[in-house]
């Protein structure tokens, strides 16, 4: 892909795998790229989340629209990123009475989102999982998988430099770059700081895309607009040893500490959820930690004996209004908000959302920026194979 | 209330970011086997050393007897002594640790080199200090 | 009180502690010949890490620290440096564990800046891309257990996560950046091992050079370093083993290998 | 690529290339190994020939002459001599090759060594024809 010179100079703020989706996708259809992100790439929440590649079947019952967006997505990320998941698929497990009672909804629930799902008996679960809590009743077998967090959105951001794309991670955005018009305001660059050099400079941009995740508060808060994000932070575990084979969750409403994610030689627990104010101060609380051991062993025993790793917290970017009393209760899906209607041209942003639905995070923004800017290049992203993460420190 | 702060600015100079040779010889923050490594470099380049001096000495036999014996005086000193306590050291770690470098760099005994480095130190040691007796005894 | 009973309490807390210490933190800007330390004091909980640390002296004292970071549990690699003169990754490295009142941090070494305590990994990677080695092995896990209908093959990351901890440690990269090094040598290894179509003749060419297994001196300091159980030292070994048993076999008259 | 504008000591460039030799340092290693493993003989047999055999060791003049007088003797020190000369050699090169000095200078500290050792070789066998000739 030749960069056109003309074309039209789309900043994006924010390195996570949502932005560089959005480089993907934006240098794909021709438009000169550049992208900043404060610190190293995926460093917010993108390479902190739980590496869980959904099949959907998390979502089935309470969130339709979630469920089919995942699972399309999913398909979608196994041919255009080889490599860069374990494919073990994931196992449903119902332990308790109810959990057993909640079976056949969750089971229709995930075969009405197109979820290719396969009911399992205790028996042949327990031969598949040999550590699984022998107490189990019955299981669902779904396409989940794990996803490498960094080095998948790495692939993103490889492509987009290949086609063009200029990518700046220690690259601070500290201000926009504000032109009074006729119908309001309208953002013309943005003034960032190159943390390596100290310097500060300006990027001019024909349209700027705020892509900043739980930080996208304050990022729209730089040209002046508010945007409803909810940073909602969860806190995960990881413990030494791999368990399972396949992605364990446990069959039911969803709930806290209920997915163990196999992953190289650990395994992932997670996750909880509260509302936080600021994305840069995470606390990571003593009884949530208890929690993720508790819940986690109660699908797989010897996870309550294992070595933890490490623990840390991690905050979504939920979409609703503040004061909303759990994040549970906010939807998974995304939005791309244009702010024109706000009083500013030439900014959008992208969130809500979650890892396994960046690419489609990034159709949406692209096509909004795209229709902004008249460009008529179709979404490639669909088909198009991505570099391999080496890719981009070459 | 929290402690925290900026305590100083620009203390000092740091090392540079290639290690050079103080990737080699720092001891700090080394293990068994970058111990080994240094000891091994050490004790290899010591001998080789001593190999020259050695050569370089006996040319005094070309010389005669009288050159000859006259070294051979000074050399029984109790400096020069200590002397070979240390090239016995030197030649007993190289060879030693040289036994386990060998195999090990075949891929034999991998997975317990470390066990075999230690074993063949005590090795080592019990006939230093042997060597060590009968130097100071025998002469 | 005792804070720690406190179900809610911040087990990686980085204020409000009682437990104050002192971070010497490398700096360096881009295009500086030499660096100098900061010394930052901030107060940390027992799970609070290195990375936690850092990150607070980013957020509160300092935003101009330049650090890599992303998964906070050691799986992505990116935070490698040098605390208190051992390699480790510090999101799996508890400051009070460290012992120290006083914890000294720097950079891997033996790798390009970009500034402070980030380091540039293109020549690690140049170093990997030369092997061209896959990054999915497959599954020796669980043996036991069966394969779930419909999924082909168990397969799972490689271990190792490229964070370039080894390279910082060697002795041998240290004076010559020629070696091939510990963490491609290892991935080589993994490539003969199980090829997955890679052509296991051509990696052993390739390693069996100056600057491949040949290099390595056996300090182990690679696989004392590695926090993935990667033992790169012993798959060194392992590849000479392969390549001198090749030349031995050739000079006996046999095919080699 | 264009984020690397700091310190960059020692780059190896984009891509790790091999040094493109065709003899193989195989060969080298199992030659210092073997090597090795023949001084750690022959330094015992010379340790205790020149330490044991004699009560007090060799000592004086007379005695060394006596020694070297049994041809089996003068093959042994010989070996001894090339063995260790060899092995004394590879490893001081392995150690100025961890210098990461260029390749030119690399050749030239090979040749330097080859000829150094045959020159100490010489010396050997002189100094032992001389002393021998002493009988």
């Amino acid at each position: 892909m030749t960069e056109r010179s003309s074309a039209p100079h789309v900043v994006i703020v924010g390195g996570g795998g949502t932005g560089g989706a959005v480089a993907h996708d934006l240098a794909l259809r021709g438009l000169r790229v550049t992208l900043v992100e404060r610190g190293e790439l995926t460093s917010g929440t993108t390479g902190r989340h739980h590496g869980l590649l959904h099949s959907g079947a998390r979502y089935a019952v309470k969130d339709r629209e979630s469920a089919v967006e995942c699972i399309e997505e999913n398909r979608i990320l196994r041919k255009i990123a080889p490599g860069s998941f374990e494919l073990n698929d994931g196992l449903f497990v119902a332990i308790t009475e109810a959990d057993e009672a909640y079976e056949p909804l969750f089971f229709e629930s995930c075969l009405a989102s197109d979820i290719p799902a396969r009911r399992v008996t205790r028996a042949e679960a327990l031969a598949l999982e040999p550590n699984l809590n022998p107490a189990i009743r019955c299981a669902v077998q779904v396409p989940d998988g794990t996803i490498d967090a960094m080095r998948l959105p790495l692939r993103f951001f490889a492509t987009a430099r290949r086609n063009g794309a200029t990518i700046k991670p220690y690259t601070e955005a500290v201000a926009m770059t504000m032109t009074a018009t006729s119908a309001g305001r309208c953002v013309t660059g943005v003034s960032v700081i190159d943390r390596t050099s100290g310097r500060r400079y300006e990027i001019g941009a024909d349209l700027v895309v705020n892509a900043g995740g739980p930080w996208a508060e304050k990022i729209a808060a730089l040209a002046g607009v508010d945007v409803p994000i909810q940073p909602s932070p969860g806190v995960l575990v990881a413990v030494r040893g791999r368990y399972a084979n396949m992605v364990i969750n446990r069959l039911h409403a969803s709930g806290d500490g209920d997915i163990v994610v196999p992953q190289r030689e650990l395994s992932v627990i997670g996750t909880s959820s509260w509302l936080a104010d600021d994305p840069d101060h995470l606390t990571v609380p003593a009884d949530h930690v208890a929690m993720m051991i508790s819940e986690g062993s109660a699908m797989i025993p010897a996870i309550a004996s294992a070595t933890v790793r490490a623990t840390w917290s991690a905050a979504r970017p939920l979409i609703g209004e503040r004061g909303a009393t759990s994040g549970r209760e906010l939807s998974r899906t995304f939005k791309c908000f244009d702010h024109a209607p706000d009083g500013v041209e030439g900014f959008v942003t992208i969130s809500g959302g979650k890892a396994t639905t960046l690419r489609a995070m990034a159709e949406a923004a692209a096509n909004v920026v795209c229709a902004k800017l008249a460009i008529p290049d179709p979404c490639r992203t669909r088909e198009y194979v991505l570099a391999p993460h080496t890719a981009y420190y070459a | 209330m929290s402690e925290q702060s900026v305590v100083k600015r620009g203390t000092e100079g740091a090392s540079p970011r290639r290690r050079g040779i103080a990737g080699w010889g720092d001891p700090r923050g080394r293990r068994l086997g970058g111990w080994a490594f240094i000891l091994n470099r050490l004790t290899g380049l010591g001998v080789l050393a001593y190999l020259f001096l050695h050569l370089i000495v006996l040319s005094l036999l070309a010389r005669g007897p009288s050159a000859w014996d006259g070294f051979v005086s000074i050399a029984a000193s109790p400096l020069f002594l200590c002397f070979d306590v240390v090239l016995i050291f030197g030649l007993l770690f190289h060879g030693l640790n040289g036994i386990r470098v060998t195999l090990v760099g075949f891929g034999l005994v991998v997975d317990r080199q470390r066990a075999m480095f230690v074993a063949l130190m005590i090795i080592g040691a019990i006939a230093l200090v042997v060597a060590a007796i009968h130097i100071f005894t025998v002469g | 009180m005792n804070a720690s009973a406190d179900p809610a309490y911040d087990t990686h807390a980085t204020a409000d502690t009682g437990h104050p210490i002192r971070l010497r933190v490398f700096r360096c800007r881009a295009g500086d010949r030499s660096g100098h330390f900061d010394e930052f004091r901030i107060e940390v909980a027992p799970d609070t890490t290195v990375l936690d640390a850092l990150v607070a002296i980013r957020t509160r004292l300092d935003p101009t620290l330049v650090l890599r970071h992303s998964c906070f549990h050691a799986s992505c690699g990116t935070c490698g440096m040098r605390v208190n003169d051992r390699e480790v990754m510090a999101c799996v490295t508890k400051v009070l564990e460290l012992g120290t009142p006083t914890v000294k941090v720097e950079p891997i070494a033996n790798q390009a800046l970009l500034g402070d305590l980030a380091t540039d990994m293109v020549d690690f990677y140049a170093r990997f891309n030369a092997i061209g080695r896959p990054l999915m092995r497959e599954s020796e896990w669980l043996p036991d257990a069966s394969r779930p209908a419909g999924v082909e093959s168990y397969n799972r990351f490689e271990s190792c996560i490229e964070c370039g901890l080894c390279l910082s440690a060697c002795p041998v990269v240290a004076s010559d950046p020629r070696y091939l090094g510990p963490a491609a040598l290892a991935a080589a290894e993994r490539a003969i091992d199980e090829p997955r179509g890679l052509d296991p003749g051509a990696v052993l060419a390739l390693i069996d050079d100056p600057q491949g297994a040949w290099r390595c001196h056996a300090a182990f300091e690679c696989s004392e370093a590695c926090p993935s159980a990667v033992d790169p030292a012993g798959a060194i070994m392992a590849l000479r083993r392969r390549a001198a048993s090749g030349r031995l076999r050739s000079l006996l008259g046999g095919r080699h290998a | 690529m264009a984020q690397s504008e700091g310190p960059t000591p020692g780059r190896i460039g984009t891509t790790w290339t091999p040094s493109g030799e065709v003899a193989r340092p195989t060969w080298g290693w199992i030659l210092q190994a073997v090597s090795g493993a023949l001084v750690l003989v022959l330094v015992t047999l010379h340790m205790i020939a020149n330490h044991f055999v004699v009560a007090g060791g060799l000592r004086d003049f007379a005695d060394v002459v006596a020694y070297l007088s049994d041809p089996v003797v003068v093959v042994l020190e010989v070996c001894f001599l090339v063995v260790v000369t060899w092995h004394g050699l590879l490893g001081l090169r392995a150690v100025l090759f961890d210098f990461g000095f260029s390749p030119r200078a690399e050749t030239a500290i090979t040749r330097v060594f080859a000829v150094l050792g045959v020159a100490i070789v010489a010396y050997g066998l002189w100094l032992t024809w001389t002393i021998t000739s002493y009988h």
